[in-house]
C-alpha cells in the first residue's frame, strides 16, 4: 500500500507491506522491518532494529496523532491532488473562520465590510471560563457575520466569512 | 484516629479536588456526599462518593455557586459538614456564615477571619499596619476612568489590574501604557464579575521578573498556628499557576524562617484557622513583598504534603470539628523535594488554546514516588463550563534533580489521548536549563514561547511516519475484512464507530 | 546525579520488577534494553523499555534463565550492565561471574559473597560461627529417605523442608508426621528442582507462630555498610509473603539497633556489597532466629523505600558503578509507616486457585500516599509461565492506623476485570482485629480461612442484583437494536464479541 | 422484563423496566428507581435514593460479576427448568470434573476403577508454577481419565469422569 504522508512541512512518500507476522515499511525509499502489535486503546508496542517504541495512534481528521513519551506528532495522509491543492495557496479566495473549539461566543468584534489584517481578532468564544481571540487568518475584508454574542457554537461551526 | 470527627461531610466542589477530599473522608470513615450539576453526573466525584445531588444546571451560578441548594442538599443527607474545596464558594465569607447558621460545620476558616485576610485590600491594609512590605497600589477602583488614569500615573506603569474577590488570574491584566487602561479595565471587570460575581477590581504596581512564592500555614480554634514551608509558584501562564514545587530553590532556611513568621503572624492576627496560604511577590534582589492571601485550601497543596508527610486535608477536617493542631512548628521536618505539574485540556502549541472534547484513552504515570490526582477517566467528555485542569501530577524526590528527573519519567509515562493537553509542554518545561537551575520568574514563559512549540525530533518524525503508516494500513486491511463479513453491507459510519472507541462508552 | 554511572542496561527480568528498575533507569537517563520470551511479547517492559531483545521460549529454563542468551543480548546491544531483579537469575552466583567475565557488570553482590551467604546451608554455618542465634536444623539432605526421616525424628515434628537454592516458598513444605515426609520430600524436590534447576533441600525446626521480620541492608565496594530498618512480612500463604509493613509493629527502636547491627555484621562477613536482605524469624517470646540471607532486591523493597525516602534501585546502579553509599547511618530516618499488598492472580475463595487469563479492565488507584508498581494493563493476557503477581500495592501513612486506613480506600478504588484477584482478601484484611492490632504470625492465614471467603453484605447483594439485572437490561435491549440495524442480519456471536470487550484488544 | 437472579444461595424474584432516564427495577416485589449510567469498561454509575454506587458488571458465564469497592459479587440468571434441574442435584451421575484453569497436567494421581472420596486429588495442574490438586466433587468410581502428566490443558478441560 503506498500513502503520502505529510508531518509539518516535510513530505514523505511510504509504502507499507505485511511480511509474514512484520510489517516492511519503506519511507522515502529507505526500507526497514518493523514488528508492531497493537495492544489496549490506542496503543502500538513497535519494535524495529532492537529499538522499542511504545506509540499511541489517535485518528484525527485526514491522519494521525501519534504520541511517543510526551512528545506528539502529527501525521496527516494526502493524495496527490488534494496536496497540489493545499500548495498551490488555499488562503486565496473567501474563507469561512470557524471556532476552534466548542463554547460560547462573548463578543464580535467585527462588522460586515470591515477590513481586517492576518492575526486581528475577530469574535471572542469561550469556554473552560476562558476568553479566546479567534484571529483571523489572513488579510481581507469581512463579507459575513454568522454568530452574535451568548450564541452557543460547536467546534467547527463557522463563525466570519473573510474575503 | 479512633472515632471520626463527622460521620458525614459534603464536598461543595467537583473535579480533582473533589475526589481528593472524597479520599480524605473515605481514609478517615466518613461518608461522602456529592454535589453536581447537569453537566456532572457522569463526573468522578460523582462515581467515588458514597451519596450525590443535583444542585441544579451546568453554569456555575446555578449550581456550584448557589449557596441555597448546597445547605438543601447539606439537610437533605444529613451532612455535618462541608468541604468548600477551591475556587466556588471556598472564599465567600457569606456561605461560612450560611453553613453556621444552618447548623452545619464550614470545614475552613470563620467568615469574619476570611474577609479580613481574604479581600486584598483589606489584607493590604492589615499587612501594612503590621509593618508587613506591601507592593504599591490603590483601593478599589470607581467607575471614574479619567481618575484610575491618574491613579496609574501615580504608580507608575506598567501597572496590574486585580479583581478584590478572587484568585486563579481571573480579572488580571497588565497595562503598559495609559492607551490600552481603558479596554483592559473593561476586560478585567467584565471577567470578575463572571468569575466571582463581583466586579471590583484595583490597581498594583507591577513588579518584574518577580517570583511567586508562597507560604502554608495551618492554624486551629485554640491560638496555635504554625507553617509548612514554603512553594514555589512561579512557573505561570495568564497569571496562572502551571507548575509547583516546594521547596522554592531560592529560599534558604534563613528566608523560610522569616517569611515563615511572617506568615503566621499575618493569619493570627486574623483570627484565622484551618489551612491558608499567604503569597509573596520575590523582587530580584530577593526582597519580599505581601501580595495575598488565600483563605482556602490551595491547587498546589500537594508539594507540601509530600515534602512534610502532613495530609492537609484530614487535618482540615480535623481542625474544623475541633482538635488542636497535631504538630508543632518544631515538628514540621522538610524531606526531599516535590513538583507538580497541573495538566491542562489546552493545546500549548496554539498559545493554550481550550482542548475540551472526549478522553477516549488516559494512562497516568505510576510508580515510585509518583502521585496522580486526577478528576477524569476514559470516556469522560470535559464540560466546557469549568475549569480545564484534568488532573495534577505530582513527583516526590530527595533532591530537587531527582524530583526534576522523576518528572521527566512520569510526564513520558502519561498518555491522553482525544484532546491536546499541557503534557508535552511540561515535558519541554523540565529539559529547559533555566528550569533545571531554578532561574524563573512568573513571565518566565511569555519570554520562552519556544517552550510551547511540538518537538520536532527527526527520528519522532520517522516513528510517527511508521506508526501512522502501519495504523492506517491495519484499518483499511481491517475495513476489507469486515466489509466481506457483512457480505456486501454498507453501513461504513457505523463501522467506523465501533472501530474508533465506541466502547469507552455505549 | 550531573552524569550517568552507565549509558545503557539491560533487565534480565520480568514483570512489575522489570518496570520498576526501567522506571529508575530512565530517571537516571541510562538507555535500557528488555529481554523477552515468545510469551512476553507484550509484556509492559518490553512497551516500557527503549530496546527489546527476543531470548527464547515461553518456559523460564529455555529464556529468562538462560545466561548464555542473556549475555549474547546483553553483548549485542552494548549493555554495559545488568540488573537481574528477583527471582530467576538474581541469586544465581555462576551469572554473576559470567557477567563479569563477559565485562559486563552484574548489579548486585559479587557471586562469591552470593555463594557465601545466599546458600541457605553455609548461611547458617556462617552465623552458628559467628554466635547468631539459627533455627534448629540440617544440612543438605541426601537421597535415603530412612536417614532423612531419622533426621527429622532429631529435630522434633513439626520440620520445614526448604530448597537449598531459592526463596519464595518454592520447594518449601510443613512436615508435622513421619507419615507424610515420603510424600512432601518429593514434592518439594520436584518444586525445587523446576523453579531453580537444583533439587537440594534440608530440614529446619518449624517454630510455632513466628513472625517474619527481616532487615534491609545496603553495602558498597569500599567497606561501608548500613541497615535500613527493618519490614515484617508475618502476612503469608503457601509460605509466599502476601502483606509486608515497614515498620514491623513489634519492634522498638532498641530492638531495631540489635537486629540491624546483627545484619549489618552478617553483610561485612560475607564481603557483602549491593542491597541485600537478612530474614529473621521472631518467636512469640520476642527471641529473634537467623533464617536466611536473600542476596538480592527484595518484592517488597519499596515499602522500605518509602519510609527511608532511599531509591533501593537507584542506589543499586550507583553502587556497582564503584559509587560509595550516598548515605551513613545516621542519615537513615524512618518517617511514617509503609504496607505493601501484593496483588496476584489468584482467586482467594477457592484457596488461592491461579485464576490467569486476560486484564480486559484494569483501575489502578491513585491519589496520595498511594504507589502502584504494576506490571501489567487492560488487554493483557496473564502468561501461564510465570508468577502470578500483578502489582504491588504499596501506601504510606504518617503512622500505621492512617497507612492501614489508606489501604482500605486504595483497595476499594483497584478494579481488575477479567480474572479474580486477591483485593478482595487483602480489604477484608485491612479489617481484621489481628492485623490491625498487628497480632499476626506466618501461620495467620491457615487459622483465618474466612479471610478468604467473599463479602456477603446484604447491601452489597442488592447493589449487585439491581446492577447485574440494569446491565442485562440493557444488553437485550441493544442488541434487539442492533438486530434492526443489521436488517435481519445474523451474525449474533460478532456482535457480542464487539459489545464485551474486543476493542480492547483487536 | 422478568429476571431470576441467584446469589450465592438466594434466588430473587427481578422485574426492570425503562421509565425517562431511569429504570424501575423491583427485586422479589420492592420497587425503587434507580438511574444508572454506563462508564468506560465495565463501570457503571449508578444512584438510588440519593446514594452512589460505583459498580462494574463484568460478564461471566451465565452471568455476571458485580465488583463494588474491593467486593465481588457473582449474580447468576437462570429460567425456571435450569434451576429446577440445579436444585434436585445435577450432581447425581456420571460427572465430568475440569480443569479450572489452563495449565500443564503434572500428575494423575488417579486409574480408572479407583473408588474415591468427595475432596480426593484428582489431577494436579501445573499454572504460574504453583501446583494444583484438582479435587473429586463426589464419592464415586472413576470410569474415564481423559489426559496425561506433561499434556498441556485449558481452562474447561475434561480431565476425568467420575460415576
Amino acid at each position: 500500500m503506498k500513502i503520502t504522508a505529510r508531518v509539518g512541512d516535510a513530505v514523505h512518500e511510504v509504502h507499507v507491506e505485511r511480511r509474514d507476522k512484520d510489517y516492511v515499511v519503506e519511507i522515502d525509499g529507505e526500507s526497514r522491518l518493523v514488528n508492531a502489535d497493537k495492544l489496549e486503546g490506542d496503543f502500538y508496542s513497535i519494535l524495529s532494529g532492537g529499538v522499542s517504541y511504545e506509540v499511541s495512534v489517535e485518528v484525527s481528521g485526514d491522519g494521525y496523532i501519534i504520541r511517543h513519551g510526551a512528545s506528539e506528532q502529527q501525521v496527516l495522509f494526502t493524495d496527490a491532488g488534494r496536496q497540489a491543492r493545499e500548495m498551490s495557496g488555499a488562503r486565496e479566495g473567501p474563507q469561512t473562520v470557524e471556532s476552534v473549539m466548542p463554547g460560547k461566543v462573548v463578543r464580535v468584534l467585527v462588522d460586515v465590510g470591515d477590513t481586517v489584517t492576518e492575526g486581528q481578532g475577530l469574535v471572542v468564544v469561550e469556554a473552560m471560563k476562558m476568553e479566546n481571540e479567534i484571529e483571523s487568518p489572513k488579510d481581507g475584508k469581512i463579507t459575513e457575520v454568522k454568530v452574535e454574542p451568548g450564541q452557543a457554537v460547536e467546534s467547527g461551526a463557522a463563525l466570519v466569512v473573510v474575503e | 484516629m479512633a472515632t471520626s470527627p463527622f460521620k458525614k461531610i459534603l464536598i461543595a466542589n467537583r473535579g480533582e479536588i473533589a475526589v481528593r477530599i472524597i479520599r480524605a473522608c473515605h481514609e478517615m470513615g466518613i461518608r461522602t456526599v456529592a454535589v453536581y450539576s447537569d453537566a456532572d453526573r457522569d463526573a468522578l466525584h460523582v462515581r467515588m462518593a458514597m451519596e450525590a445531588i443535583r444542585i441544579g444546571p451546568p453554569p456555575s451560578t446555578e449550581s456550584y455557586l448557589r449557596i441555597d441548594r448546597i445547605l438543601d442538599a447539606a439537610k437533605q443527607t444529613g451532612a455535618e459538614a462541608i468541604h468548600p474545596g477551591y475556587g466556588f464558594l471556598s472564599e465567600n465569607a457569606g456561605f461560612a456564615r450560611a453553613c453556621v447558621e444552618a447548623g452545619v460545620v464550614f470545614i475552613g476558616p470563620t467568615g469574619d477571619s476570611m474577609e479580613a485576610i481574604g479581600d486584598k485590600v483589606r489584607a493590604r491594609k492589615l499587612m501594612i499596619e503590621a509593618g508587613v512590605p506591601v507592593v504599591p497600589g490603590t483601593p478599589p477602583l470607581g467607575q471614574d476612568v479619567d481618575k484610575v488614569l491618574a491613579q496609574a500615573d501615580e504608580i507608575g506603569y506598567p501597572v496590574l489590574l486585580k479583581a478584590s474577590a478572587g484568585g486563579g488570574g481571573k480579572g488580571m491584566r497588565v497595562v503598559n501604557s495609559a492607551a490600552d487602561l481603558p479596554s483592559l479595565l473593561a476586560q478585567a471587570r467584565g471577567e470578575a464579575a463572571s468569575a466571582f460575581g463581583d466586579d471590583t477590581v484595583f490597581l498594583e504596581k507591577y513588579v518584574l521578573k518577580p517570583r511567586h512564592i508562597e507560604v502554608q500555614v495551618f492554624a486551629d480554634q485554640h491560638g496555635n498556628c504554625v507553617h509548612l514551608g514554603e512553594r514555589e509558584c512561579s512557573i505561570q501562564r495568564r497569571h496562572q499557576k502551571l507548575v509547583e514545587e516546594s521547596p522554592s530553590p531560592v529560599v534558604t532556611p534563613e528566608v523560610r524562617a522569616t517569611i515563615g513568621d511572617l506568615a503566621v503572624t499575618a493569619a493570627k492576627a486574623a483570627g484565622y484557622s484551618s489551612a491558608g496560604t499567604v503569597e509573596f511577590l520575590r523582587g530580584a534582589d530577593g526582597s519580599f513583598y505581601f501580595m495575598e492571601v488565600n483563605a482556602r485550601l490551595q491547587v498546589e497543596h500537594p508539594v507540601t504534603e509530600m515534602v512534610t508527610g502532613i495530609d492537609l486535608v484530614r487535618t482540615m477536617i480535623e481542625v474544623a470539628a475541633g482538635a488542636k493542631l497535631p504538630f508543632t512548628q518544631d515538628d514540621i521536618q522538610l524531606r526531599g523535594h516535590s513538583i507538580e505539574c497541573r495538566i491542562i485540556a489546552e493545546d500549548p502549541s496554539r498559545n493554550f488554546m481550550p482542548s475540551p472534547g472526549t478522553i477516549r484513552g488516559l494512562r497516568p504515570p505510576q510508580g515510585p514516588g509518583v502521585r496522580y490526582d486526577g478528576g477524569t477517566y476514559p470516556g469522560y467528555e470535559i464540560p466546557i463550563f469549568y475549569d480545564p485542569m484534568l488532573s495534577k501530577l505530582i513527583v516526590w524526590g530527595a533532591d530537587r534533580p531527582q524530583a526534576i528527573a522523576r518528572m521527566r519519567r512520569a510526564l513520558d509515562e502519561y498518555r491522553v489521548e482525544g484532546i491536546r493537553t499541557s503534557v508535552p509542554f511540561h515535558r519541554k518545561l523540565m529539559d529547559s536549563k533555566d528550569f533545571v537551575a531554578g532561574n524563573i520568574h512568573t513571565g518566565y514563559l511569555s519570554e520562552h514561547p519556544e517552550l510551547l512549540k511540538p518537538n520536532t525530533d527527526p527520528w519522532l518524525e520517522e516513528i510517527a511516519v511508521i506508526a501512522a503508516s502501519i495504523a492506517h494500513f491495519r484499518e483499511v486491511e481491517q475495513h476489507s475484512a469486515r466489509k466481506s463479513v457483512m457480505k456486501g453491507g454498507s453501513d461504513r459510519s457505523y463501522w467506523k464507530w465501533a472501530d474508533r472507541g465506541g466502547a469507552w462508552r455505549s
